[in-house]
């Protein structure tokens, strides 16, 4: 056990934080720093700063533009880019359709894709959920059925995350309507957005956004050459693509530049007020426990105990983040009414009603606390 | 001691209930109201007029109904439960009341002409010139500010709070975040009519009028905690998943349950509090309002909260409904004092009783 | 709607406090506010002090004992006991026996027990639970066996409180084994202790008591006739018994006098330390939220809604005498330790932690909070 | 950074494992050793003493092993999962701790011939008579403080504390809830030796010894929390109600999961508490230290709450062992400083850091 990093990880992470806060441009930092929304063009802008460093996908394969960093390595990456207010990589892209073509992609997908991917010239959505199917993803009914060299699909997905941005969509079908599981009969397929019966209808959120929506498929043809690894295995592809990626599942690196920031808004409040003291220091210590035990996840530590998995950290890891807005939501008071530009309020009270209300969402995507419990009782208790 | 409503009471909330009903049986009521200004149905609030409510709490000789706070409390309650947007807690409550009590015109208030909105907040001045008096300063959230016709202002006057009115002073409107409506008002200079004595120290009225819209919030958060979770449970009934209603999953089920103890616990401290309301001690009033409030942020935070999880993501949708109940929950939580500033008023006092007889 | 209470109801209140206060004997009260252990000549002579005003089973019927009042003087008569520190009557005779028997028992058999019920001539322990028949009680497995005109019964119960003390006992017993449902072979009767073949043994609990009892019937022969009602109907008149008395279920008034006593220990912390001051606020909010309640479903306010049943008052009540328990271990500190009279310390102290362990049955007894939840989401709403 | 503990480590784990194993593989072990006096078993106490574990943290010139808080952790965590009575927390960690700083004797506690008890709080004074230096006044619960040889005892002097060792003082011997032992000590103008510089302030070293402590309480419970875990899951898998496994309810398996969060969550903050001690910073010790004992005092009591809820009755028995884990967590939450201490600490240094870093 040791408490220090070896020196070549100081020196790794000195060298992250300087790239990170020189050589991403401010503008993208400044509007991470104050809780607003990134556009899509300073999310690929920031994506292609990180790419142009090499360091834009480091769990990828090296072959493919990846790192042979250890986890540990990787910790630091995610955590010195949240503390520097770097927006992490394009999720879809960098973390979720990313390895699963690496992984199970043909030679001519991934000469096609990945590149392409990496320097986000193609913004990929997720076709994952949909409307009776969240939770229990399996009960998908989005079909794909054969038709010469084409896929025929038809159905709805929901929860589509920056789909207005999408120019491809990779899609969880049905294509064995009678298999015997029914996890067996789907299919991992990657679609052009700009194809005939393609419809995005944005979804409005109480948060004010509209960045979440519905995907429709009417009769879309999809050439059956993006249909990623074998026909009715996509499940398994799926599964690989939600444990794929454990770093930064707990957002520590938010949730404690957040708390900081919250420690600047309350001022004089913080030492007049013991109660106020008592929330921060319980959820700062919350907040260590979390990011102690995401670094023990990540440096492995076997020690032949069952490991806390990624459900403990995204368990533990959004319910803090949630609470941690709730405490800056409380800071704001009344003036956290005015989220309206027009109210001239300062970002941090004007974002921190829309904020806490966004983040009521992270225990709820991604995998519920519910399923989380789920996986724990199961997997890790044998319950 | 005894809880029921009377029958004149459960008259007035059939009434209330049904006049609500014609515009806000859906959710989509709220939303195209809240759409455009001034953030609530116009037509509505004439009508509310009409059938006295706005008047309800004020004497009949001031153009009200004589009523009470109990009377109050279920208004309110039925705001809440379809999350009507008009300002009856705001203008009638806190501003009438203020009013009311220094025997100031309330007439127009009740008959619906004059909207009122209350800016109180430490950053208004006032002082004399001449004969008149003027205001310096300003506050931001006031809600309702822009479209209000009358301002009625506490301002600092050597030191103590004094309750001032003026149509004036510039007003920035602006959208909140649960779709109503609020506005930056700043004073330069503005002339102002004083209610009662701007000599003496209005902190006492103040936090009276306060309790009143304290108490009065308590149950319009109590309206909204009741239908979210009808909401809540009418979906774990209905909607299924792995092959099963959602009601199967025990863990769900009982956090419904959870929640309808918040809601019961939550109810009858917001019943209570009224009751002491119209006991007529101030000072009880003021510090049962306190932990009503206290107790409706704690269980309202918990039922919304709860509301949007046990739904998923629909629950955070703009089209269905829970979602917006959680906002306002949310925004009343807030809303002359958040938990923290009643549960650490309430501890400072915590000494000075040895416990607290809800039982007169 | 009103506050205050009638004048009716405020002089049956004074009368009430004056009795408690003067004419129930010192050394009980004492006893109680110590948070002590009764003796069992102690509960019999407070009840039969109660008895001797006419005031020990008001919930019984009139003919018997009781006393027609409404539920909010049952209410009144309740916490005003227990603010006097005087011990509610034996329930298992006041609130469980005495109204089984009253309600459903034989001109013979009410004759022959509600008097010495109500005067503890005879003291009832219950005979409910067995190993396998917790929260599950239909699963109960003792038998009764008619044999000529006698019951031969055969079996073990468990968590039997104050058996040591116990003349009879009232059981649950099977008596149809090939019933439809397992709740319709089940029949009510009662058992004097002092049979051949009923044996007590003792359970040593963490809280340093040993007054619950596993009770053994081998081949105990009880006569017919101490079979309440019909047979095979147990089950209706344990549903009886267990949904009768709601006065008192939340505990409230010894949960208020614990709070109002814990402020005196914690003397000037109270002031000094703005923590401990909003533990003690918010607790008292939480009660007085709870005691509100009790009126209400006491005062039965129909108002047209659902009434908050018992299970609420059972389910928050016990939660919050357990938070104030666990308030007072937190006062004592270290010194909550020492609960050995020979440490010399505070009565309060001593007790601190024996009780903190004592009351976590209270979410577990009588109904674990997890059947209150599921009464609620059942019976309430609808789930 | 890493987690792993080393081949040392880990056969040191096994090698106490196995010796505790021997008296207490079932809880029977437990209840037998604290049935009678002095409350835990001295032939284990002397095989710990013959192993090198009573001598574990001290240097090797005086008579111990060199080891630092990694190697107490392990120990006092294989302590905790079996609850095994013998005070190596108390008379290794804190009394040795205490004098081998000061570079004194601690060669018969390494041996097991001399057992000392901490005697702290604020009730002792020091005073010089003559030569000498004698003591006065008195503590409660001096834990084993009957069977100890020696009192390492915290005494004030003019004002700022000091430490003394003496063998004498009046001990009334009494048992604890949990099954330990301690004992009631008056001093009165016993006589005692200074252990350092008696006019020197030794808050400091007091504090660093303490913090030591408080680690090894954390990693005591958190083998507590661990064995209490097991025995919920097994018992969750093994006992049917109403005709299915009990794991099939949901709410009870969601229940265990959130037992398991706060379990890892624990050990997180033990683990990297013992780092913190290990690495030197006296300052930065204390702090993790409190930091630990915080999380671990949280997630103890749920932990032990939840386990008792989750057996039901059953776990409110003497006979069966998890409420015996319930109370040993109890008993730690409240053994230098309770959760509310810490976090009142913890809350007035919260201005003084923009955040807590512990990848160093």
């Amino acid at each position: 056990m040791k408490l220090r990093l070896s020196p070549q990880d100081a020196v790794f992470r000195a060298g992250l934080r300087e790239f990170f806060t020189t050589q991403v441009p401010q503008d993208i930092r400044e509007t991470v720093a104050a809780r607003e929304e990134l556009t899509k063009e300073q999310m690929v802008r920031s994506m292609r700063t990180l790419d142009a460093a090499g360091i834009a996908v480091p769990n990828w394969p090296v072959e493919w533009g990846g790192k042979d960093w250890t986890p540990l390595q990787r910790h630091i990456w995610h955590e010195e880019m949240s503390a520097a207010c770097v927006p992490p990589p394009v999720t879809f892209n960098a973390s979720m359709v990313g390895p699963v073509i690496a992984a199970f992609g043909s030679r001519e997908q991934k000469e096609r894709f990945l590149p392409a991917t990496r320097r986000v010239d193609i913004w990929w959505s997720q076709g994952f959920s949909e409307p009776d199917a969240g939770s229990d993803l399996a009960a998908l009914r989005t079909s794909a059925v054969r038709d010469g060299d084409d896929y025929v699909v038809n159905g709805q997905k929901i929860w589509t995350s920056y789909a207005q941005y999408g120019d491809w969509i990779f899609t969880l079908v049905r294509t064995d309507p009678d298999a015997p599981r029914r996890q067996a009969g789907i299919s991992f397929l990657l679609v052009d957005m700009t194809s005939p019966g393609v419809t995005v209808r944005p979804i409005r959120l109480i948060d004010g956004g509209d960045l979440v929506n519905e995907v429709f498929f009417e009769d879309v043809r999809v050439p059956a050459g993006n249909l990623v690894g074998e026909e009715n295995r996509g499940w398994d592809y799926a599964k690989f693509l939600l444990g794929n990626e454990r770093v930064g599942i707990a957002g520590v690196g938010g949730t404690k530049r957040l708390l900081a920031q919250a420690k600047t808004w309350a001022g004089e409040r913080l030492r007049e007020d013991p109660l106020l003291a008592a929330e921060f220091a319980r959820l700062e210590n919350d907040l260590l426990a979390v990011e102690l035990t995401s670094i023990r996840v990540a440096a492995d530590s076997a020690d032949g105990k069952a490991q806390p998995a990624s459900s403990v950290l995204k368990l533990a890891g959004s319910e803090l983040e949630q609470a941690v807005t709730e405490l800056v939501l409380g800071l704001a008071g009344e003036q956290g009414l005015g989220s309206d530009p027009a109210a001239g309020a300062p970002a941090w009270t004007r974002t921190a009603a829309p904020n806490y209300l966004h983040l009521r969402a992270a225990s709820i995507y991604g995998g519920s606390s519910e399923v989380q419990r789920q996986i724990i009782a199961g997997t890790i208790l044998g319950l | 001691m005894d809880f029921d409503y009377s029958d004149e009471q459960r008259a007035l909330r059939e009434a209330v209930r049904a006049l609500l009903g014609k515009t806000y049986a859906t959710i989509d009521g709220r939303r195209a109201a809240t759409a455009k200004d001034p953030g609530f149905d116009e037509a509505v609030w004439s009508r509310l007029a009409e059938m006295g409510v706005l008047g309800l709490p004020f004497p009949e000789e001031a153009g009200g109904m004589g009523a009470g706070p109990v009377e109050v409390a279920v208004v309110a309650e039925e705001l809440g439960r379809v999350l009507a947007p008009e300002p009856f807690v705001e203008a009638v409550v806190l501003c009438g009341g203020l009013l009311a009590r220094a025997d100031a015109d309330v007439s127009a208030i009740a008959n619906g002409t004059v909207l009122p909105a209350y800016v109180g907040g430490p950053g208004v001045t006032a002082r004399r010139d001449g004969d008149l008096w003027v205001l310096d300063g300003g506050a931001s959230p006031v809600l309702n500010g822009a479209r209000a016709d009358l301002l009625v202002v506490v301002a600092d006057v050597d030191g103590t709070p004094a309750l001032f009115t003026t149509a004036q002073g510039e007003r920035t409107a602006f959208a909140t975040y649960d779709g109503g409506r609020a506005a930056r008002v700043t004073f330069d200079g503005t002339a102002a009519g004083p209610i009662g004595d701007p000599a003496a120290d209005a902190s006492g009225t103040i936090a009276y009028a306060r309790a009143c819209a304290q108490v009065a919030y308590a149950h319009e958060a109590l309206g909204a905690m009741e239908r979210a979770l009808e909401m809540t449970r009418d979906y774990l009934r209905d909607r299924h998943q792995f092959g099963k209603p959602l009601k199967a999953f025990q863990n769900l089920a009982f956090r419904a349950s959870d929640m309808y103890v918040c809601l019961e616990l939550a109810r009858s401290m917001a019943l209570w509090a009224s009751l002491v309301l119209q006991d007529g001690d101030e000072a009880e009033g003021v510090e049962a309002a306190s932990r009503a409030k206290l107790r409706a942020a704690e269980s309202g935070r918990r039922i919304g909260q709860e509301a949007i999880q046990l739904h998923g993501g629909i629950g955070l949708t703009m089209e269905y409904g829970v979602g917006h109940y959680a906002m306002r929950l949310t925004t009343i939580e807030h809303l002359l004092g958040n938990r923290r500033h009643h549960l650490a008023g309430l501890a400072a006092a915590v000494s000075d009783h040895r416990g607290v007889d809800p039982l007169r």
